[in-house]
Formats: C-alpha cells, structure tokens, sequence
C-alpha cells in the first residue's frame, strides 16, 4: 500500500506552496476582478519558467516529462492560492487532448508552445446552458472546417487555440484543434460569477479546423473529460482546503462575547464538518490519480467520485468560509467571495454534479455484482 | 380554518389593489423580484419618496399605529394585507423600513411629545429617511461589544467611533446611534442611545461594496460628533434598553427577501433539456425541486398561521426568526441548485442567461441573507433559548467590566 | 384570514392531551412490544366512548359527527402519545373508505360499528416491496370475490374488515370490502420495525368481497389514499413533537462537563433545527387539513407536501432525540426507539417520501405557470 | 502511488489468507455482515477463544506488538493486512479488541513486569476476554465525571459504584476499572486505574438491552468489592493519565462498523421496480446512491491513505476521527433510504425481506454507532480542536473540586 505522492512530488507541490504563498495571494486574483485582463500575465511566464505548464508533456515534446501525478500536485496549489491563471484549460484539457489524440505534426506544433507559456489552449465544449449531450452537439466539422457556436468557453478571450468538441458525420462527437485567431471565429468576452477567470463566447463560420484523430468518437471525448476533471479536481480540493484554512484562522482570532468565536460548537462543529468533506474529496482525488496515471478501466468511476466529491467540498467550505466571516465575508474587500466564487466556477466548468451523478451511476449499475464486493 | 379574508379583510384588500394599480408598476408575470433590484438605480430615492408620500396621502402609512402616533390606527393584519399586495409591485418602499418600522416606534416609546411631533409625521409622509446606527466592526453578531464612544461635555455629548453595516445611510437624513458613555461598567449597562443628523459635522458616510458588487450598506465614520443632551432617548446607561425596543420591532418589519423559489426551478427544468428530453421529466430533478417546494410551502403556511395570531390581535414571537433561516439557507441552495442544472454554462451571469439570471444574482446575495439582521447560528440560539427554553451559554462578558473583556489579537 | 383550528377543536384537542397524559404514557405502547396483544384494547374502548373513533362519520351514522379537522386534532394527539391502537387503519382509510365510495348499505353496515369501536377497519394496498404502482397490482376483484396477497397490512392480524386494493376488469384499481374473518382468506402476523403497531400478511383465495362502487378508478384510490395521509401527517407531526419535548426536557436536566448539555450549541442548534422541521411540518400538515375539508382540488399537492414534511420532521426528531440521549437513548428501557419505531413505521406506512416526492412533482409540473405564480 | 501489495505485504497477505481458509468460514458474496452479528448465538463465546488460540499458533496475535510484550514484532501495516483479510471471514474476535487493543498495552505500559507475565499472554492465547470498565450513568460523554468510589482500607481498596456500556462484561474474566479515589480534588486529579477479577465478590454483571433488542452490553455494579493495592496500575490520582493510554489506544483498535451501504442499494435497487422498470434505472434513485457511493469511498481512500502512514512508521492520529463520524450516520441514512425505497412494505423485519433484513436491521442499531466510543458531537469537537486547533470551550469544571461541579436535577 503506497496510496500518496512520492517523496519527490511532495517536494515539487511544497515548493510550489513557497513559490504561490510568495507570488499569488488573493490580491492577485483581485486584480483581476478590480481591473479586468484575462489572467495574470507576469505569473503565467513564472510557471511556464518554473516547467509547470509542461509537467505532464514528456521532454521530446519541450516539456518537464514529470507525468500526471505532477499536474495534480500543482493543481492543488493552484487552487490553494485561487491563481488567475489558464493552466486548467491550458494543461488539463488543451494539452492534454492533443497528447491523448494528436498527431506528431500536432504535437510537435502545439507542446513545446503549450509548455514554454506562449500558446494558450482550452476546451470549447458547452453551446447551451443544462448537461452537455455529446451527440447532439450542434458545432459540424467536415472537410477541415468548423461551424458552430460555443458558450461560456473558459479563458477563451485569452486562448490561442481551442479544442472543440464538434460533430463529425463519420465519427460522431470529435475533437478538433482550432487557431482562434483564424478567419471565421469571432468571440465576445462574457461575464460570469466568478470574474477573476475570463470566459468567452465563441462562434465559428466555417473556420479552418484539424481533426484530433485519435479522439474516435464520444468515448473518447469523454476520456479527456474525465481525464482533466481530475485534475482539476485537486485544484478545488486546494481551494476547499484554503477556504478552510482562512476560516479557521479568522475563528482563533476573532473575538465575541469574550471569547474567540471557534471556542462556540456552532462554528467548530461546522468547520469539522468542511474538515471530513474536504479529507473525503481529497481522499476521492487520490483514488482519481491513481486512475489517472495508470490509465486504469475505472477511470470513468474514480473521475466522477474526485469529481462531485470535489465539487461539494469546495461549494461547502468557501460558503460557510463567507458564513464564519460573518459581515467582514461578505464583503467586496474581504477575499472570501474571492473562493466561493472560484468554487463555483470550477464547480461547473466541466458540468455539475448532478451530470456526473448519474454518469457514475450508469457506470455502477452495468458493473455485476461480484466485482463491487471489494 | 380557511386562507380567505374575513369581508373586512376583502374589503380592505381591494383598497389596497386599487390604490397601488394607480400608483405603481405591477411585476410581470414570470418577472423573479430580487433581492433589493433596481433600488441603486439614480432616481429610486426620490421615486420611493414620492410613492410613500401617496401612501401617506391615501392612510397607507403607519397602518396599524395609534392615531396619536400619527397612524391610522388600523390592524396588524391590514398591515400584512397591505405588505403582501405591495410586493407584487416594483417598489422600494425597503428604504422606509428602518425607519417607520424600528426608530419611530422607538421614539414614540422613549422621546418626548416634542420629538414625537418632530419626526414622526414627517418620516410617515416619506420627507425624510432614517437609519439605524448600531453594528461595529468588532461587535458582528455581539452587538453590545460596540465601541463607539460618546463623552460628555457640558450640555452635549462628543461622539468618536465608526458604525458598519448602516443600511442607507448615505440617503438618510438622520440616525439612531447606540454608545458607549462608560467603558468602566457592565457591558450592557454603559450603553446611551441617541438620534442625530446624518449632516451633522464629522459624520462621514463611506459605501461598503459588497461581495455582490452592490452597495447597500456604509460604513459610518464620528470624529468628534457633538449631540445635545436633548437628543438622547432614555437615560444615561440605558441604550441596551432602548435598543432593545428598536430590535423587537425588527421582527415586524423584517420581510422575507424575495428572489427565485421552487416554481423558478420548475421553469427553469422546462427549458433545460438532457439527452431524455426537458430536465423537468427527470426524476432526480424533481425529488429535488419538490424538496424546495415542500420546504417553501412550510415556510408560506407558517406565515399564514403567524397572520392568523396577529388577526386575532397576537405578537410574532422569536418564533418568526424560522423564515429568516430557512429561506436565507434555501435561496442559496436553490440558486446553487439552478446553476449546477445549466452545468458548464451555469456561470454565465446577466440577462441573456435563463430566468435573465436572477439564480446566479441569487447565489451572490444569498450569503449576505445568512449573516445580515442575525447570522444562522444567532437565530438558532434565539429559537433554542426563547422559544425550546434551552439554557444559554456560559457568559464570559457578563460579570465584567466591559473594557476587561477579552477581545482577542483582532479589535 | 384564519389558518387555526376553530376554537372547539382547539378544546377538543386539550381534552385529547390530557385524557391521553394520564392514560397512555409511552409504557402503554411498551406493553405491546414487551408483550405482543395488537394494541391496547382498554384505550381503544375509551376512545370510541369518548366519541374519537366516529369522529368524521356523520351522526346518522352512529358518529360524533365532528367533522375531519376533528381528525386531524385527535390525530395529533394520538401520535404525540404513541397510542398503540388501529386508529390511523380505522378512522383515517377504513371509515374514510366507506364513507367517500361505500353504497348506502355498506355505511349502514360499518361505519356504526366502527364509531362503536366494535369493527377495526384497514387498509390492504401493497404487495411487494417497492412503490406501488396501481395499475400493475396482481389482486383480482371478480364478481363479488377476490383473489391475491397482501405485504404488511398494517393492523391486518387484529381488523374485522378490510378495505382492499384489487384491479377489477372494467374499472382497474378498485376498492372493495373483505370481512377479514370469511372463507378464503388467511393471515399471518409478521414482525416489523414498530413492534407498538401489529401487522399481518394477508392472502385472499376466492374470498367473498363487496366493491366500493363509489370508487370509480385509480384516481378515486388516490384521494382515498392523499386524504388518509394528511390525516396521518397530523398523527407523524405529533410523535415528532413528542421526541422535540422529551430531548428538550432531557437536555435541561442532563448535565455534562459542569453545565446542561441544552446549553451547548451542538445540542441547541440541533433541537432549534427539529424545531424549525416540526413547524413546517405542522403548517403544510394545516395546509392538507383545508384542502381535505373543504375538498379542494388542490388536495394532492397538499397531500404530498404534507406527508413530505411530516415524514421528514418525524425521521428528524425521532432519531436526534435518540442522538440527544446519549448511551440512554439507546437501550430498550429508554423510550426514545419507541418515538424512533413508529416515525419510521409511519412514515412508510402509505409510502415512502421518494414515492410522495414524485407524486407531488407530477401534479406540479402539469400546472401551468400563471397559476403558480401566488 | 499504487493500491498493490509491496512484494513483503502481499507475502504476509497471502499466509494471512491461507490462515484464514484453513480456519474461519468465509463470507458468502452478497452476504452483509452486520453490527455484531451472531455474536450472541449459544456457542459464540467459546468459538471466538478457539480462534484466537489459533491466531496465537499462527502468529496472528499481537501482530505489530515488540517480542517482549509476547507480540509478534511485526507492523501496523501487517495488522491492517489481517484486519482487512479477516474481515471476509464470519469471526468474532471483537470480543478480544478492548483487552487485546486498549487493555494490554496500558497494562505493558504502566503495570509490572510481573502483570505482563501474568495477563498478556493468556490474553494473547484466547483464554481470558477482558473488559473496560469506564463509562458511567452520570458520565456519559463527560467520561471522567465518573463517581464510582474507591477507598483505601489498609493494603485494598474498596469499590463502591455503578460503570454502564461495558462491552462483554458478562463474559470477561478481567477488568480495568477508573475509580474516584478523592472527590474533593480537580475532576481529573482524583481518579486511579485498577485491574480486577470480575468473578470477586460483590461484582454483579447485569446486561443491557439495547434499542435493537440485542444485548452486547452491560451495567456493572459494584458493592464493596476488594481490590489489593497491588493491582493499582499507575499512582493514586494518576487514574486519567492511565486512562488515556487505554483510549489512545482505541483508535488503533476501532474498525468500522460492516453493515449494508450504497453497493447493497444498487442490488435492492435492481429488485425494486416502479411503473418504468427496476428503480436503478430511475435517475433520482441513482442520483441518491451515487451520493452514498462517494461518500464511502472517500472514507475507503482516507482509509488508504491512514494505511500508507502507517506503513511508513507513522500513528493513525485524530483525524481517524473521520470514519467513525461518517459512517455511523451513512449507514442510517442508507438504512433510512432502502426502507423509503421499499415503500409501505419497507418496515418489515426479518429474513424474508429484500437483503434478509440487512437494511431494518442496521436502522435499529445505527444510532448506537453514533453515540458508542465517542459521539457524533464529542467527535466533532475532537476533528476541532485536535486537527484544527481550534480553541476549547469554556470549562466550568475544571477548576474546582469535582464534589463542587454542578450537577442538576439528574444525577
């Protein structure tokens, strides 16, 4: 039994706790939310620097060759210092889809500008609000063009190249690499509840398009998904974890009654239950990684158990964070909001919980019995 | 046991819907009311004015004080009568609450016949807005911790301090102010309360922004504010008593804040669609939404039993505080609920979103209701104390003098 | 506005509780579980004398003639006290049965004898496991006889009559009366969760029967069954009202760490939250008293609401009054498991709230926007 | 990070596994093991001591204890190996887990040479089940409120008292016993620590039966029963001190709780129809299970990840808290949930019904996991203070003497 990150990931993921306790706290964030710009340019040239948006792409291909495991030791500090940042859509999904389905010629374009911070990537996958249906996507490919519009794209007013999810007529739901700057797309940058992370809404006239090839029809769409949510799982469990951490620290030292208000069970009893929720989703990440990194069958079940396990810790600890702030939480000056907007971004990008409810569920209930008495 | 008026009630209802249809805009159908929508756009402050003018004109204001106060010495349930209809319309009239429902009465109790004829029928005919000055950065949910200080010099007293949390404060012309006038004693008995002009010398009034985006709220800053004697209401270390007379009438004036509710979810279940058909076919989205139904309906029939005690002349006990924490907990769910339906579009904000996004506005006010008026946790002390009769708990600030109390790293 | 009960039932309720402080203490229902016998045959006897099990039957036919708000007062008491007698079975669906669909020679028959209390009536509807499903019930009425079984009919080892669920070839689901003491028909006494409530299996072989005629299809079963749950919700709102009071009380008087545990907010907040639940509970259990006496066609959604609420209040209270005793709690000799027992007996006993829950949505989701908007 | 043996572990799992073939009857696939089911079947007491002597034999006792305790010198990790393999298999070595886990390790830690000899191995060899003899009526979760009094009369003591929820008391041979020796000193100064021989004089074992019908518990009374001063472990006063090296202790020994969860849903579920077809293919029951299914293995991982410390010479710490804390409640919910999806038969008890009564079974003893062995509410406060560092409550007992300590009405 050797269910943790080795010695050396541990020493990456604190290293990276140095590096953001040092470069990103929430003013970071905020500034983004004050004044608008995307994404922080100056700490995205730090971590391309540092090798980070390369973790996971091998060494060949201009990357750090340090394999999942890494991202998601990174993630959970990304989301630990709630960094405004296009590494999820970046590494997570962009990256990652064109290492699961590219071809060399694509990653031989893509990879080494991925890692060294000047491309950046995302998935456009959403082109109404309520649970994506891949096969009644409405975005057509054919022909090495792409029509369709996409809604509510993370980073897409920032990003250099899409990954979307389209039609095929052969294939059924695909993925294609797409230049955003390419005649034919045009996007408008949208707001949503969590402005420290830019969205956009991106329509494409007919715009050149290649065709992931090893993405072979749904199944394998949603790999990739299932791949980056757990990734990006880690980095709500940071974010829980952060959220927790502030509202513990502001329950030592402030003061009611005469006394600190963590000493009321009201406040320690609701922080010892975001404790279990957060250690379960860590927990239910690990599993994910796990998966992850070796590619297991139960991918699809351990990425939907990091997933919603993830997605209810962060939504509970930011909001009772805001909750045991009491006033000053809810504030535009204070940084709670700061997380339990993050959270629920992070909670929705790659769908709810209820989506993925069920999307474990029907992985479950074709299983036979046997197999589940572990 | 039956939901119709009395004919009395009937009667006065349709005096109420003839007066608003002639003097305010009725919500749309399918139209979500929000959580003080529309109240920072420029000229609500005059159009709220003005409208209270016509309730005042036409003895809707003040419906169920005495005559010698000024009201129309009408009934506690023409009141609700009243406040039912108007919320079916586009108005502001939230602006007035502090004042009509918490300061007058409480100058009507502890001010003399002067300031009774002062103030009340000007605030009654909506000539001027009042707010309420008690909540302190380090006093939160321990209200009496305040700070503020008021000494004594000759026939005035010299306030210094800040307040927070003042409710439209930037739009009133005066306040209620609770200070502390002996830091040396008890920490509920240094207390002197006192009304004063927002315009008065060294009161500074700073908008707070909140998580939100908007700004409801101030925080209020006294350097060296001076108010006559005159101006105190009750004596010198009786503020805790008095503020305690403006807090009671909170529980009349309090309202549940409207914004999206289960029938908004059924809406919304209609338009979304998975690969089945509209989500409002799934089964799983309906346990869920009939568990909000179930759970607004509670909440609705407790009002009208609640309505039912004060028709037959009965007080809302602290038993009321249950609409403030159910729906405040609710609204957040909800909205939480409505955005993890739309999925990875569910952030989107603004009006082009479904129900022109009053889910995703809801998930940023709704933490706001949990804190603001009494936290979650302070109204489940309330309902344990007051209405169970559970104990209270150990008091460390009780037996002290208030400047011994321990107050931590943090002020 | 008027949303109480008049003042005579408010009377008629006092009388109720002090009539059953000093005569059914929860050692009454104890009796039973340590001692089996179906139910308390002196209550049940003082009951009918006090006019209780005639309460809704019209005086011409040998009852009170009080009407069903009447019901629904005693059935909060009754719950409060865990009265260990057919009062739910007879009054709520057995008499409730007769007097809606019987002919005028059945409510001549029985529904005297009921008030009397020398009939115990009950309800024969589930056969299997799982929710029921109307349509598909196996039990056959046939001219005048009836054929199938019966799973846990509650009070089915000790009523004379039964009221039982039976598709008939021309009308489907269909109510008919089975004198429980015929040829044809067998009962075996089966151990449930509330030993305080007897129940039976039942089967019926060609056994002679009587249809309702007045029930002219499912939807007429349905109101039977939405009418007898409001009933019943009043019934579950007083036991958790009950369990409410005893960890209360409990919570004073224990004392732990030098203070009363009620002092802690773990245990205040968690009583203020029953609390908060029991009154809910209690306002849509008034709701569904208008809607079933004055035969409002919203009945179903606040049949629905009202067992909803009820169930979920019960379960609450009941298994956190457990919770609040601590190690007390859960021995026999403590009666917190009685209050827990029949919460849970209750709160299955036409259904469990996933059923309800469905059923409530089905009504509210063919109505159309307007008419929601109150 | 892998789930996989290393080749030592899987070595040590694979003799673990051909122990238990050779000498416990497995579970069947699809059979729930329950909360101490069949413990209380005529013979049980006597098959569990056979086991454990061949636990002994084999070298299963005492796995990670040092040699000279009598233990086998191995690790923690080799324990969870034969925990989670005998786990498979319907054995009752729960009866051994207080003396084994928590009572022998106090008694090497604070006894003498000549008590380690006495009572460890005979323990370890399954000839004596000892018992724990703590809690108190008037204790409850306040554990060292107890009053049981122990007064000095030359070279013994004498015990006077009353200790309740003692596990197996009726079939122990030996004890531990907390005493009051000094009501007059600080609550937790004035307690010792002694062993005893549950068949002496005036000890009276009588069972407790639970809400679940079962009776796995005891009251034990105590009426002038002599103890030597010999069988003191600790100083006079040092009672709390050696207390906590037993509770210590209890995280390593307590396990979860078996009993029927989200895998045994979906099984009731496929049964289960409605008028669509079987409720596994109703999105709000699956939605409701997936919420069990992650919840559990969250727990299962957290587990994992306990483990992997373990296995690096690392202590389980407060944070085991968390399994207890979950689980008890989930497997009322689940309990809860299968009934509600059952319907009007779902209260039915007994072999016959879905899952042979697994689900009516666990309802009725799920609250006990709740309250046994610390409850929800003490757990939380543990996970606060202990994980979190979050500050204490206010103590009115602590700094007086325990005779002064308020008591109230019930003793």
């Amino acid at each position: 039994m050797n269910f943790d990150f080795p010695d050396e990931l541990k020493e990456l993921r604190a290293e990276a706790k140095r590096f953001l306790t040092a470069k990103c706290q929430p003013v970071v964030a905020r500034k983004i939310l004050d004044h608008g710009g995307s994404f922080d340019r100056a700490l995205w040239k730090e971590m391309a620097a540092m090798g980070w948006l390369g973790a996971s792409i091998p060494e060949a291909h201009g990357g750090a060759g340090l394999g999942h495991l890494a991202v998601c030791a990174l993630a959970e500090e990304i989301g630990y210092a709630i960094a405004p940042v296009p590494y999820a859509s970046t590494v997570y999904l962009g990256a990652e889809a064109l290492m699961l389905y590219g071809s060399e010629a694509h990653k031989a374009a893509y990879l080494p500008k991925i890692a060294s911070g000047a491309t950046i990537a995302t998935l456009a996958l959403a082109e109404q609000p309520g649970p994506v249906v891949l096969d009644r996507l409405k975005a057509r490919f054919a022909d090495g063009r792409l029509t369709g519009a996409k809604l509510g794209v993370v980073d897409g007013d920032s990003a250099d190249i899409a990954i979307v999810v389209a039609l095929d007529a052969r294939r059924g739901a695909s993925l294609c690499v797409v230049d955003l700057k390419a005649a034919g797309v045009k996007r408008e940058t949208v707001q949503t509840v969590d402005p420290t992370r830019s969205h956009a809404n991106i329509s494409f006239e007919n715009a050149k398009a290649e065709l992931l090839d090893g993405a072979r029809g749904p199944a394998d769409v949603r790999r990739l998904i299932d791949r980056g949510a757990v990734m990006m799982a880690f980095e709500q469990v940071g974010g829980a974890q952060a959220a927790l951490d502030r509202a513990v620290a502001y329950a030592k030292e402030r003061y009611a009654f005469g006394r600190p208000i963590g000493s009321f069970q009201a406040i320690k009893h609701k922080l010892a239950d975001v404790y279990v929720a957060v250690e379960l989703a860590r927990s239910n990440a690990y599993y994910g990684a796990w998966a992850l990194n070796s590619s297991a069958a139960e991918l699809p079940v351990a990425a939907a158990c990091a997933r919603v396990s993830a997605s209810d810790a962060g939504w509970l600890a930011t909001k009772e964070n805001i909750q045991t702030h009491g006033g000053m939480g809810f504030t535009w000056e204070g940084d709670a909001h700061l997380y339990y907007r993050r959270a629920k971004h992070l909670g929705l990008a790659l769908g709810g919980s209820s989506e993925w409810k069920r999307r474990l569920m029907g992985e479950l209930k074709s299983r036979n019995t046997s197999a589940m008495a572990d | 046991m039956d939901f119709s008026d009395s004919p009395d009630e009937a009667a006065y209802r349709a005096k109420v819907r003839a007066f608003l249809d002639a003097n305010a805009e009725k919500r749309k159908p399918g139209e979500v009311a929000g959580y003080r929508r529309g109240q920072d756009a420029p000229g609500a402050v005059d159009a709220a004015k003005a409208f209270q003018r016509k309730k005042y004109e036409a003895g809707f204001a003040g419906i169920p004080w005495p005559k010698d106060w000024g009201g129309q010495g009408g009934t506690p349930i023409q009141q609700v009568i009243y406040n039912q209809e108007e919320a079916n319309y586009k108005t502001h009239s939230n602006m007035f609450t502090i004042g009509l429902g918490m300061l007058m009465p409480t100058i009507c109790t502890w001010g003399t016949q002067a300031q009774r004829e002062q103030f009340v029928p000007q605030a009654l005919r909506g000539d001027v807005i009042w707010c309420q000055l008690f909540s302190e950065p380090a006093g939160g949910s321990d209200l009496a911790a305040l700070r503020t200080r008021a000494e004594r010099d000759g026939d005035h007293w010299v306030i210094n301090g800040q307040k927070i949390w003042t409710s439209g404060a930037h739009y009133s012309s005066y306040g209620c102010i609770v200070t502390r006038t002996d830091p040396t004693a008890l920490k509920h008995a240094g207390l002197t309360y006192f009304w004063l002009d927002m315009k008065a010398p060294g009161v500074e009034v700073r908008p707070i922004k909140q998580a939100s985006g908007a700004k409801h709220f101030n925080e209020v800053f006294f350097t060296n504010v001076r108010v006559h004697d005159s101006q105190r209401l009750g004596g010198v270390g009786d503020g805790w008593k008095v503020s305690i007379t403006t807090l009671m009438n909170e529980r009349y004036a309090a309202g549940e804040t409207p914004g999206p509710d289960a029938n908004e979810l059924i809406e919304l279940a209609r338009i979304l669609h998975n690969e089945n058909g509209p989500l409002i076919d799934d089964t799983a989205v309906q346990e869920k939404i009939a568990e909000f139904y179930v759970r607004s309906q509670g909440l609705r029939f407790t009002k009208f039993r609640t309505m039912t005690r004060l028709s037959r002349g009965g007080t809302p006990g602290p038993e009321s505080s249950i609409g403030k924490l159910v729906s405040a907990s609710k609204q957040q769910d909800v909205a939480a609920y409505a955005m993890d339906l739309m999925g990875a579009a569910g952030s989107l904000t603004g009006a082009d979103v479904p129900m022109a996004g009053a889910f995703e506005e809801a998930l940023m006010w709704s933490p706001g209701l949990r804190i603001a008026g009494g936290t979650d946790e302070v109204l489940r002390n309330i309902i344990a104390e007051r209405v169970l009769g559970l104990p209270g708990d150990v008091r460390l600030d009780k037996d002290v003098p208030f400047n011994k109390v321990p107050t931590g790293p943090k002020r």
